[in-house]
């Protein structure tokens, strides 16, 4: 259940330039989070922005910690990077629905793009079980960029790794790597089930080569957020039914076809 | 101690008020927020049909605050008559705030809205566009606010508070124009008109090119909009502004608001509500005030020698 | 790289101006400012008599901001030109601010100041109180701005600044009427009329009661301000109000200002003008900009769908 | 000569509950000021107000470092109080007029009250030897708010202790310390100078006396700052001579006959 309580930092760790897993204490939230739901955190020190920012869950314990991949983009995340051990976050969280995982599909495909990891690592750690195969597509510009967390490795779940310069793994984009993926399995599109996260962009052409493939398709998407329960209407994602859906609420992880994608992108 | 404030008819069993848009429509932060320590809580601007609102990014935080642009994005009077105010259940007032393009839209809600049993009193938000003028706020002249507020009162014997924005040159004009057309008391105010640029796309940041600035930056501006305005009419005032803490509230109180409205600040402590009545509890005990009227524009009477430079 | 900007025919070296009162008469800060980064020094509001001043305190710390309520104390305009204007000695343009009671008040120190060879523009304070009109700001409304800025205008030959109060509800009207009478350029916002309450002493904080809000706090109002203006006059902008980094200044510019003031921000950080020109240079040459008009109000043209809520 | 630059803190002692010494390493300042003088401080950290904080110039080194005495009454003393050696402040200074002594007295009589030590302490160690006798009256409530800063004995420097509860030294007010002294001395009073500083009402009692007994007596000021420098017309303080004087740069040294000290209590 939602609740909003306090959060201290077990750990705070760079995994490369920019980017940091963050271990927090906050058994309210690690005890009843599934893979896709976020948390929002605000860091209680002086310089702080005004909102809240929401983070994905990287992994749970399902106890008592929990766990952020993040990048430093701005003022938050900055401070965040500067904190240490023991310092405390108000959090709210565990929020938004996760991704329903469909047993019916023998293959899972979770495809992240940048820093669209968390989630997804969460997924295949929790759902490998599931399926017969599950491939986790990483992508991104160059070997520097790519994002591997720090025990990110999970059993049973493979790994294709994809930079557009070559520089790790295969040549190309996570695009490029789903593609390949569904190609190769050569199997019955009704077999295969693809997650994904990523930027806006990335995203768009997962759910575009889905829809042409005819393969079923749920994204994590971002968006501005201030409540994170509903109340405020911020968080507005252009839907393919006219109007809006709320990021924080109705996601943030959407069935790839509910999203007008070419309304969002023009934003 | 007695925190009791009456608004028309209807008494709040504390002075704090969820302002309008930042708690949905009533039951969104049900098990998270202390709703006792509330008089009431204001819903989302509703409108006779469903609105839409802006395209995204609808909010950007600017450190100071945050400017919002939601557009007026609403369920639409049906839907929320329908299916979203039986379902309300929180243990306070519900305000409902109404909004409309013409005079007209608004009389039509208010008529509407009265008479559903689980609304205490209607908030009009004047500061939406009127589309006859251009889209400037009815608000912003005290003809228009007239019109709007003379419509609602016909149609409705529930308590009527006017949310008046907050660019106006002749603010008390506008006030009396409000409380002339039958206003029971005044929100003052709503969101500053305000923007953002990103500097390296070299366009506006939200969606919807301007929109509110609210939080901490408001505070001392929205703060002198309640002096001027407590001072010009009598009806009960309800201060809103980045009222962060039991002092901003006590201040607004002292500058002769019977209440106050919180908003932005849910977005970064839910446990703001609960602090801030409990602040103003400490407050009241430690100078030996027992109610609100006790210690309510006490700072008045000063002559004001002028805001400048 | 060319940062030149015109106001009527005087050629500012910088688009940074020094706002009115935050550098007294313009020698003030002799040895502890760089300026060769100004474009101009605006001095404090000149009146005809010398202003005493409102009573202590005159300014209050708010954390987004400060308040002041000086109450434009000023020496007057004959010890300004016989004693301070000849010994001023600064490497930029001086522009002088200049405020009255009455159209007249404000003719007459045009006139004064006029061919004083070390004058090179008039800034126009039309946030004074129109004592005749109960003591509302001349610029709160088209008609009185409209007085001032003709009288002034007859007496002059200097480049003629408007400086705009932001509390107004027809803001472009009021800017068309200031360049109808002969404005050639507008400064876009004075202070915002705030306060400030002792909740101890139960009174308020300032002597002079109300004051102007500056500072961070007012930025992004003051910036929806200048896009507005900007989109409605021909004449330069020039943005002022809580300037107080490189990436605001330029987010001024996109929005269509012309050229910027400085003021609050120098009583945290000398080293601010410096700063800022430099970080201005440095997002042109990133964006291969030449000069300032390459990139003056382009994040226009956005349609605006609205400052709710 | 007036500069803005960096201060670095060497030490920050608290003294007694809520009161603290700070040393600070600023060459610039430290080399040329004079009693009476003081240094508007910004704490390059988050959270710090607005605006910089004026605070007297207690004691320098005459070289490389200043020392302040601050008592914690708001954000920025708070701030400061919980600030460590290295941490760095942007300081302008030294600012204002400072104390004239007057080299045809005999006597010299400092009276404080409250925290008004910090410049009356750098006057007697500075010009000790100008007096043939140089008195110190410190005045508080009790025991517990009397202000003593470490160091503060200065050779040839008779100090005087009054509490109104009697707890410390004489019972009765620094007012009855001066009242006592001034009578005690049973000299001419145009040999006896008076210093002063503390809150406003104990000033404008000084000052009463004073004049009563004809004794010149010159008092620090404080009224809120902004610039320091005379540019905003921040900090007024009324006049006898009608009007305002400034206190950053008229004072926050004035003698006290420029003062009007009614108009002044009134507001
Ligand atoms: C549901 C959700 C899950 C997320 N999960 C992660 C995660 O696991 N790891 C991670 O590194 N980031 C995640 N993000 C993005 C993260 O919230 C932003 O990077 C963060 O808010 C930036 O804050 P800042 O103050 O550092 O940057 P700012 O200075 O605020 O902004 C820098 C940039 O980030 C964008 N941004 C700001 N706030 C948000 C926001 N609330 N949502 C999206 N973009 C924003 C801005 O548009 C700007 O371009 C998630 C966002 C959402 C909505
Ligand atoms: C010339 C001068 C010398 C001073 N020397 C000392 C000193 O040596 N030691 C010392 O402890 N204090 C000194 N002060 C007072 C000191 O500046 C204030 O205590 C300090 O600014 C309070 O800041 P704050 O943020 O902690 O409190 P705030 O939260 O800003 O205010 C708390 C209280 O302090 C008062 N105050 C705030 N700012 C000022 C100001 N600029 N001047 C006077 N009062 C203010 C407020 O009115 C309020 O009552 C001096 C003031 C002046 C003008
Ligand atoms: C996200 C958001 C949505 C809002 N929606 C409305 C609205 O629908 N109707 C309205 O009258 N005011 C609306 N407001 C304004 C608030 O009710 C309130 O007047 C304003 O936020 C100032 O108070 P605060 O500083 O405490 O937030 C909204 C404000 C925010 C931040
Ligand atoms: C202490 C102080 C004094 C001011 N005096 C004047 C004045 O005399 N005339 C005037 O037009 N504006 C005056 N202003 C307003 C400033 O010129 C400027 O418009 C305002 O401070 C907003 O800019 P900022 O946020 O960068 O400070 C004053 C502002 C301050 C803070
Ligand atoms: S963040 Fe408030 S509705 Fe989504
Ligand atoms: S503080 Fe600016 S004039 Fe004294």
């Amino acid at each position: 259940m939602t609740c909003c309580s306090i959060a201290k930092i077990v750990d705070n760790e760079q995994i490369r330039n920019g980017c940091y897993t963050m271990k927090l204490e906050v058994p309210s939230i690690a005890g009843g989070c599934t893979p896709g739901q976020f948390v929002l955190l605000r860091g209680l020190v002086a310089g702080w922005p005004y909102l809240r920012r929401p983070f994905s869950i990287y992994s749970s314990d399902g106890e008592t910690k929990v766990d952020i991949v993040y990048k430093v983009v701005g003022r938050a995340t900055s401070i965040m990077s500067g904190m240490d051990a023991g310092e405390e976050f108000d959090v709210v969280g565990p929020l938004g629905n996760g991704f329903t995982p469909d047993e019916t599909c023998t293959h899972a495909v979770a495809v992240a793009g940048g820093i669209g990891i968390p989630p997804l690592a969460f997924f295949c750690q929790k759902y490998v079980d599931l399926y017969e195969h599950t491939t986790l597509v990483l992508g991104a510009a160059t070997r520097e960029e790519l994002l591997v967390p720090v025990g990110l490795v999970v059993q049973g779940v493979k790994m294709a790794t994809y930079t557009e310069d070559g520089s790790k793994g295969c040549r190309g984009t996570a695009l490029d790597g789903l593609a390949g993926v569904i190609g190769e399995t050569a199997l019955e599109k009704d077999a295969v089930q693809v997650i994904a996260c990523g930027p806006r962009e990335m995203l768009s052409e997962v759910a575009h080569l889905c829809r042409e493939r005819g393969v079923a398709c749920q994204v994590s998407v971002e968006e501005i957020m201030a409540c994170g329960i509903g109340a405020c209407l911020s968080c507005a994602v252009p839907a393919s039914a006219g109007g809006y859906l709320h990021a924080c609420k109705d996601g943030p992880v959407f069935d790839s076809s509910e999203i007008d994608w070419e309304r969002w992108l023009e934003t | 101690m007695n925190l009791e404030v009456k608004i028309g008819e209807t008494v709040l069993a504390t002075p704090l008020v969820g302002a309008s848009g930042l708690f949905g429509y009533g039951n969104e932060y049900e098990g998270l927020l202390d709703f006792t320590s509330f008089g009431a809580i204001v819903t989302k601007t509703v409108t006779l049909k469903p609105r839409q609102g802006n395209p995204p990014p609808r909010i950007v935080d600017v450190g100071v605050g945050i400017i919002n642009s939601i557009g007026l994005e609403n369920v639409g009077s049906s839907v929320f008559l329908g299916e979203v105010l039986p379902a309300v259940d929180i243990p306070c007032k519900l305000f409902v705030s109404i909004g409309g393009e013409t005079p007209e839209e608004y009389r039509k809600i208010a008529g509407l809205f009265t008479g559903s049993g689980r609304v205490d009193a209607l908030e009009v938000n004047v500061s939406c566009p009127n589309v006859a003028r251009g889209g400037i706020a009815f608000g912003s002249d005290p003809e228009s606010t007239y019109r709007v507020v003379e419509g609602v009162r016909v149609e409705t014997a529930l308590p009527v508070i006017v949310k008046i924005p907050p660019l106006v040159a002749g603010l008390e004009e506008v006030c009396r124009a409000a409380c002339d057309a039958g206003a029971d008391a005044l929100t003052i105010a709503n969101t500053y008109p305000a923007m953002a640029i990103d500097i390296d796309r070299a366009r506006p940041v939200l969606g919807g090119v301007t929109g509110g600035l609210s939080g901490k930056a408001v505070k001392s501006i929205s703060l002198a909009l309640v002096w001027k305005a407590a001072g010009s009419v009598s009806v009960p005032v309800i201060g809103a502004g980045g009222i962060e803490t039991a002092d901003d509230a006590i201040e607004f109180i002292l500058a002769g608001a019977s209440a106050f409205q919180i908003g932005s600040v849910v977005l970064r402590d839910m446990g703001a509500p609960s602090t801030i009545v409990e602040g103003l509890r400490t407050y009241m005990q430690g100078k030996g005030y027992g109610n609100l009227p006790d210690f309510k524009g006490k700072a008045a009477g000063e002559e004001d020698t002028g805001g400048e430079e």
